[in-house]
C-alpha cells in the first residue's frame, strides 16, 4: 500500500540567471479589458476567480477598453503622470545622492510608481497610508513636501525625524502616512487596527496598507488578513509583486504554486490581480476597494503585479542573481510610458509637453536638493540634541542622567 | 471602602475607563462574552457593549498591531495576553513597533497602549502558564512595565496605565488575584478581604507610575521585590526574626531608583528576589544599580533569590518557586558578615 | 464620489448562548457520498470546490457510499471503534481523576477522537505526528503504554516527562509523536520542517501535524503553509474544527466568512474539508493526503469538522458561553455511535460485543490507574532529583550551582 | 596559514561543516544563490547544492519552526536570520520551542540548532540594522549565545555552535566582518589581515563555548566585554594608558566565571561595556555576578558603559555607540577611588 518511492526536496528556482537571455514567455499576459468589474457587494467566493486573472484597462494601443474603466478626466491623469514621473526623477536624484555619499542609504520604487500613485490618487485625502519602504510615490502624489523628503534623507535640522530613521523611513501624520518601520510587515495589521478604530468611532475614514510579495509570508500578514476579515475592517491591503526580494525570486514566497490574490480567499476576502503597471488598472482596483469598504462591507486584498526595475537598495547588486537587462523585457511595460501613451493617444498630452515636464520636475528635485544640502547633511547631525527625547512622552531618571552623562 | 480582590479591583479599573473615556477599548482571547479566563473583563461587555469589550482571534501578534494601528487613530486600547507565556509571538510588535514608534517618528505618533497579562506561577500551570518575562520588557526602551502587588495599587497603577501616553506591559501576578499569597503553599488560601490593600476605592484614582512603596518598613537589609514575591519578602523577614525593609517595586521601567537608594543607604545591605529565572533577569539589573548607587554603603554583596535557570518544572513549582524559606535564607547571607 | 455613510465595527457573535435553545439548522450537511474523490496528482487549483464542500462517507444510516470509501476490512475498523472507545474511556477517568483533585489539569476529546485514531490508522507507523493537546488519540491508536500516559498526568516516579509538563502534554519520540508545547500552533512549522527533512534525506516517511480551528489565527499557521508549499513538504496539515476555542466560537477564529480549508486555495495546496465524526471520511481524507504526500506532491489541507462536546479543559465551564446541551443537537453526531453502528449494520459487529468492549476498556482503564497511583502521584514530585537536568546536554557551571544551593 | 576576515571564516566553518557532516544545512533569506547578504554563505550553494543551502520564505519564526522540525529528524541545521533586529518575529519559536524541547521532553527531543545572525551598529544601518539583542537570549534557559571577535574565534566558535546539542543564537559583530574596528570611525578601515587572529586554520577546529580569552592582560581593572566592544577596549587602554586586562566573554551564556573571577580578584576593580541599550542589558548580568563573587575584593563600583536606552539612532550613531572615549572614561571612574 506505502508507496515507498523516494521522497525529495524541492527547492524554488527562478528560470533565468545572471547571463541567461530575460525570458517572461510564462508570463501570462491576458488582453485588457476581459475581466468583469462585479458589483461591490459581489460575495468574495463568487469573485475569487478575480484572483487569478489580471485586471488590465488599458490595451498595447493604451488605449482604455473594458468595465474597469475609472472614467477620470484628462486633468486626474495629468495629475498622476507628473506625481510618477516626479517620484522617478526623485528617485533618480536621491539614488545619486547616495552614490555620491552624501546619504547613507537609499530605495528606488522604478517601474513600480503606479502601485503608490494610482492609489494615492483613488484614496480620499484623509485616507490612511500605512506603507513599506518603497512607497514613497504617496507623499509625492498627496504634495508632501519634497523638501523634507529629503531633509529626511539627509538627517539634516529639517529632518522632521530629527536624524533618527534611515533615509526613506518617512513619518506623516498630517499627509496620512504612517511612520516606515524596517521590520517587514509590522504595518498590515496595524492597517487593519486603524481602519477597525473608524469603523468603531463611526468614522468614514478608510486605511489602505502595502506590502511586498516577499514580505508576504510573515506572520504579520495573515495576522491583519484574519482580523480584517473577522471585524471586516475598511482596508485596502496591497501586495506589490514585483517579484523580488532582495535576491529571491517570487517563487520563494510562494509565487510557484499560485497568485498572492489568492491568498484573499483562504480568509473569505475579495482578491482582486491586477496589472500593477497600468495606472488606470491600479486605480479603478483601488477604488472599487475603497467603495466597497465604505460600504461596510470590508476588506480587499489587491496583487499588483510589477517588476523590480533596479535593486532592491542602493546595498544590492542584483546582475549578481537576474539577467542584468531584465526589466527591459518585462511584458508589462512602464507604468510612466504607459499613461504617457494613452494621453497622447487621446489628444490630452504630447511628446513635448511631456519633455517639458521632465526638465521641469528634474529642475525641481535639483533645485530642492540644492535647498536640502544647504540645510545640512548627515555628517552634521545637527538634531543631535534631541537624541535623548520621545523615548517616552516624558523623559525618565535614567535617561536624564544618560543625556547628563554625554553632556548635553 | 469595599474590599475587592486583585480581580474585582482591575475589573473596576477597565470599567471605570471604559466609562470615564469612549476611546478606551478592551479586548483579547475570551475577555468578551466570557469575561476573560481569569474573569477580569467580566460584565464589561454586557455593560459597555460588543464593541467595547470582545474577543480576539486567537494570534496575541494580531491583537497588538491592530491595537497599534488603533492607537494611531487616536484610541487608548487595553488589551489581554490570556498568559505572559504567550506573549512571545507579539514580540515584535511590541518591541519593534509599540515601543519605537514615538521615537523613530520624532513625536509624530505614539502608542497609548496598555497590555495586561497574568503573570508568574503558583497555580501549577507548567512551564506556559507560569512564566515570569519582565526583564524581557525591562530592556526595551520604549515601553514601561509596571506588576502590582494588591488590590489598591492594581485598580491605581492600572488607571495610570491606561491614562499613560506610552505603552505599558502591565503584568498581573495571578496568584494574587484571589488572595495574598505568601508562598506559604502548604497553608489554606487566605483572602484579600482580610487584607488592608483590599480596601479599593470606588470610581477613579491612581497611583503613579515610577514609584515604589516601602510595604515593610525595616533596618537590617533591603528587599527588593514586586508582585507576589512582595508578600513572600515580608512572610519570610516575619518568619525569620530579620528587620527587613520590603520595597515594593511596583514599576520596573522607570524604576524608582530614589527609594531603592535611600533605604539601602539606610541598611547597608540588599537582597533583591523574584520568581523569573535568576540569570539576566530584572534583578541583575537592580543589583548592578544598587552597586554602583550605593557601593560605599555596602556591607556585604547583594544576593539574588530567583527561579532558578530552567523552565518552570510543573510538578516541582514549590522546589522552584522562591518561597518564604529560600528568601529568609537570602536575607541571613546577606546578614552574613 | 465618497460615500459618507458611517462605518460601524462588527463583532462576531455566536446565534445561540446559555439558556438558548441549540439549533444547528445553518449548518449545511450535505448528503454523505456526493463528493467526488480527485487522482492524487490533481493540480490544487481544479479541487478548490473540495474546501467547500464535506467528505462523507457514512450515510444516515451508517452505510458505506461513493468514491471516499477507504476499503477497509472490518478487523481495521474494528481497531479503529476500539481505539476511539478507549481514548474516551481513558478521558473520562482522567477527567474524573482531575476532580477529584489528584492531577492538575486534564484535556477531554470527546466527540472528537476520529480526528486523531482514524488519522493514525491511515498514517505509516513511523510518519510523525505533531500533535496539539487533544490528540491523545493517536498515542492510545499506536499502542502507546497507557500507563505511561497516565504517569505523565501523575507526575510520578514513571513519568516519562519526569515531572516537568502538565498533564497530557505528552512526547514519544519512539511513538512518533511530538512534544507537546503549551504555546498554539508552534507544531505546524515544526512538522513541515520535519517532513522537509525526510524529503531531503530521501527517505519515505511523512509527517502530520494538527491544530485547533483557533490556533489557525497564529502566524505559525501561515508560516507552516507558506513553507510546506514552496518546498512541497510530504506533511498532512489537519485544523480540528471543533467549532470552539475555550469561550470563543469559530466566527472569531475567521469561520463567519469561509471555511477552514478553504485557507489551503491562497497556498496553492489542496484543502479537504471532511465530516470529522465520520471515522472513515476521516481515515479516507488521510489516506488520499499521505498518498500524496508520498508521491511528493506535497502538501494537504485537512478540515475536520466536528465539535468540543464537553469543556475545553478542566478549567473551563462551557455552560458560562454556550447552551449546555449543544452537542446533543450537533447533526453530525458521535464518531463512535457511527462506527459502531456501521460495523453492526455489515454485520461485523454487535451491541453486546460493544457493550463487553466497552466493560473491558472501563476495566483497562481502571486497572491502569490503580498501578498508577500505586506508583505515586503529584504531591510526591518523585522525581525531583533530575529538576535540574536536561536544561542543556551537560549542566553547565550556574545549574550546578543552583542545584547545590537547592540542596541536591 | 591563511588570512581570513570575518566573513571568510565564518564561510569556511559553513562549508567545513557541510562537508563534514550530510546532516548539516544552511539555509535563511538570501543565503543560497546569492550568498547571503553579507556574502557569509557566498559559494556554498554553488560547491554543496541547492538542498544544503537554500532561501528561504521572509518568515523568521518559519525558519526557526522548520529547522525545530529538522533538528526533530536528525538533521543539525544551521539558519541565518538577515539581522539580529529581525529575530523577534521568531522569539516565540526560538524562546518556547528550542530552548525548552529537551528540557519539557526529557530529553527525548533535543534541538542541535544554530541561529547565527549579524548584530550591532556602526555601519549607520538606522534603528532596525543595528541592534544588540544579546540579553534577551541570556535571559532564557535552554540556549546558548555566543559573540565572537575575531576570524579565528569565529570559524572555532562557529563549528562548536554546530556541533553543540543544544540551541546556539551566534550574533556575529557586522561591524567586524570586513576589519577589527576600534570604535574610530574617523581613521581609515583596517583590514583584517594585518591582525594576528586574522589567521585562520582550514578545515576542522574549534573554539570551544563556555571560555573567555583574555583579549590583552593587564593589572589596573578588568574590562568585561564581547563582539565589537572588544577592539574598543583595547583601543581604549592603548589610548588612556590604564592597564587595562580586557576579557573577551566569547561565550555569554554559559559564561566563563571563573576567568572573570580570576580576573577581578587581580584586580580589585571593573568596567562592562556593550553596545546594547543598558538597562537590563548583559553588563547588569555580569555586574551582578561580579559583585556577589568579588565583592571583597572590588575597590570600586563597577560601571557600565553601553548603549543609551533608545533606539539607535540613525545619524547619531557614534554619539550612540560607547566608543573608546567613553570607555576611557569609564574606566578612569572605576579607577577613581
Ligand atoms: C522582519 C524582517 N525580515 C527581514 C528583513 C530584511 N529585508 C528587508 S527588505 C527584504 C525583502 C523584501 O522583499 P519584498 O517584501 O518583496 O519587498 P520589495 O523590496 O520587493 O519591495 C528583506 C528580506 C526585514 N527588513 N524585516
Ligand atoms: C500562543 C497561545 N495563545 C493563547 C493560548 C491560550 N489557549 C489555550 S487553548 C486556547 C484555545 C484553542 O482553541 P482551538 O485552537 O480551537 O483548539 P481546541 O481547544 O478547540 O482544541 C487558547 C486561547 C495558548 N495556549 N497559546
Ligand atoms: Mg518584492
Ligand atoms: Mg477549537
Amino acid at each position: 500500500m506505502r508507496n515507498r518511492g523516494k521522497l525529495s526536496l524541492h527547492i524554488p528556482e527562478p528560470k533565468q540567471r545572471p547571463g541567461d537571455r530575460p525570458d517572461f514567455s510564462d508570463v501570462v499576459v491576458p488582453d485588457a479589458g476581459l475581466v468583469e468589474r462585479p458589483r461591490i457587494d459581489a460575495k468574495a467566493r463568487d469573485i475569487a476567480p478575480l484572483a487569478y486573472s489580471l485586471i488590465r484597462v488599458l490595451d498595447n494601443e493604451a488605449r482604455i477598453v473594458g468595465p474597469w474603466d475609472p472614467k477620470l478626466d484628462a486633468e486626474t491623469l495629468r495629475k498622476g503622470l507628473r506625481a510618477m514621473m516626479l517620484t522617478r526623477a526623485y528617485d533618480d536624484r536621491m539614488y545619486r545622492a547616495q552614490r555620491q555619499g552624501k546619504i547613507s542609504f537609499y530605495v528606488k520604487s522604478t517601474g513600480e510608481e503606479a502601485t503608490s500613485v494610482a492609489v494615492a490618487q483613488a484614496l480620499e485625502r484623509d485616507d490612511m497610508c500605512f506603507p513599506s519602504y518603497r512607497q514613497q510615490g504617496l507623499l509625492i502624489a498627496r504634495g508632501y513636501p519634497m523638501l523634507d523628503m529629503m531633509c529626511q534623507c539627509y538627517s539634516n535640522a529639517r529632518d522632521p525625524l530629527k536624524g533618527r530613521q534611515l533615509p526613506i523611513m518617512y513619518s506623516s501624520r498630517e499627509y496620512g502616512f504612517f511612520t516606515i518601520s524596517g521590520n517587514l510587515g509590522t504595518q498590515y495589521p496595524q492597517a487593519v487596527g486603524w481602519a477597525l478604530a473608524s469603523a468603531y468611532k463611526g468614522d468614514d475614514r478608510i486605511a489602505a496598507s502595502w506590502i511586498g510579495e516577499g514580505a508576504t509570508a510573515e506572520g504579520d500578514f495573515h495576522h491583519a488578513l484574519t482580523f480584517a476579515s473577522v471585524y471586516r475592517a475598511p482596508v485596502l491591503l496591497i501586495v506589490v509583486n514585483n517579484q523580488w526580494a532582495i535576491s529571491s525570486f517570487q517563487g520563494i514566497a510562494g509565487g510557484e504554486e499560485t497568485t498572492f490574490a489568492a491568498k484573499a480567499i483562504g480568509y473569505g476576502l475579495p482578491g482582486l490581480r491586477v496589472d500593477g503597471n497600468d495606472y488606470l488598472a491600479v486605480y479603478a482596483a483601488a477604488q472599487w476597494a475603497a467603495e466597497r469598504a465604505r460600504a461596510n462591507l470590508g476588506a480587499t486584498l489587491i496583487e499588483l503585479y510589477t517588476y523590480r526595475a533596479e535593486g532592491h537598495s542602493t546595498s544590492d547588486d542584483p546582475s549578481r542573481y537576474r539577467p542584468s537587462d531584465e526589466w527591459k523585457a518585462w511584458p508589462m511595460g512602464d507604468p510612466i510610458e504607459r499613461l504617457k501613451r494613452h494621453l497622447i493617444g487621446v489628444g490630452a498630452w504630447t511628446e513635448k509637453q511631456h519633455d517639458a515636464l521632465g526638465e521641469e520636475l528634474a529642475a525641481l528635485v535639483r533645485e530642492t536638493q540644492r535647498e536640502a544640502e544647504a540645510i545640512g547633511s548627515l555628517a552634521e547631525g545637527s538634531q543631535k540634541q534631541t537624541m535623548f527625547e520621545d523615548v517616552y512622552k516624558e523623559m525618565p531618571w535614567h535617561l536624564r542622567r544618560q543625556m547628563k552623562e554625554a553632556g548635553r | 471602602m469595599p474590599a475587592m480582590n486583585m480581580i474585582q479591583a482591575l475589573n473596576s479599573a477597565l470599567d471605570t475607563m471604559l466609562a470615564a473615556d469612549p476611546n478606551v477599548l478592551v479586548f483579547g482571547e475570551d475577555v468578551g462574552y466570557f469575561g476573560g479566563v481569569f474573569r477580569v473583563t467580566d460584565g464589561l461587555q454586557k455593560k459597555h457593549g460588543v464593541t467595547r469589550c470582545f474577543d480576539t482571534p486567537i494570534g496575541e501578534a494580531g491583537i497588538i498591531g491592530a491595537a497599534i494601528g488603533m492607537s494611531a487613530y487616536g484610541l487608548r486600547p487595553v488589551v489581554e495576553i490570556q498568559f505572559a507565556d504567550y506573549i512571545y509571538p507579539a514580540y515584535d510588535q511590541i518591541v519593534s513597533e509599540a515601543a519605537r514608534i514615538r521615537y523613530r517618528s520624532a513625536g509624530d505618533f505614539h502608542v497609548p497602549l496598555t497590555i495586561r497579562t497574568p503573570y508568574g506561577g503558583g497555580i501549577f500551570g507548567g512551564q506556559t502558564h507560569s512564566q515570569s518575562p519582565e526583564a524581557l520588557f525591562t530592556h526595551v526602551a520604549g515601553v514601561k512595565t509596571v506588576i502590582p502587588s494588591n488590590p489598591r495599587d492594581a485598580k491605581g497603577l492600572l488607571i495610570s496605565a491606561i491614562e499613560d501616553d506610552d505603552p505599558v506591559i502591565f503584568l498581573e501576578p495571578k496568584r494574587l488575584y484571589n488572595g495574598p499569597f505568601d508562598g506559604h503553599h502548604e497553608r489554606p488560601i487566605q483572602p484579600w478581604s482580610k487584607h488592608p490593600l483590599s480596601e479599593v476605592p470606588e470610581g477613579h484614582y491612581t497611583v503613579p507610575l515610577g514609584k515604589a512603596a516601602v510595604a515593610r518598613p525595616g533596618e537590617a537589609l533591603t528587599v527588593l521585590v514586586y508582585g507576589t514575591m512582595v508578600h513572600v519578602a515580608i512572610a519570610a523577614a516575619e518568619e525569620s526574626g530579620i528587620d527587613a525593609e520590603v520595597i515594593d517595586l511596583r514599576t520596573l521601567m522607570p524604576v524608582d531608583i530614589e527609594t531603592i537608594v535611600k533605604s539601602v543607604e539606610k541598611t547597608g545591605r540588599c537582597l533583591v528576589a523574584h520568581e523569573a529565572t535568576l540569570t539576566s533577569g530584572f534583578g541583575a539589573e537592580l543589583c548592578a544599580l544598587v552597586q554602583e548607587h550605593c557601593f560605599y554603603h555596602l556591607e556585604a554583596p547583594i544576593r539574588r533569590v530567583a527561579g532558578w535557570d530552567m523552565p518552570y518544572p510543573h510538578a516541582f513549582e514549590w522546589d522552584y518557586f522562591p518561597g518564604p524559606g529560600r528568601v529568609a535564607d537570602g536575607m541571613r547571607r546577606v546578614m552574613e558578615k
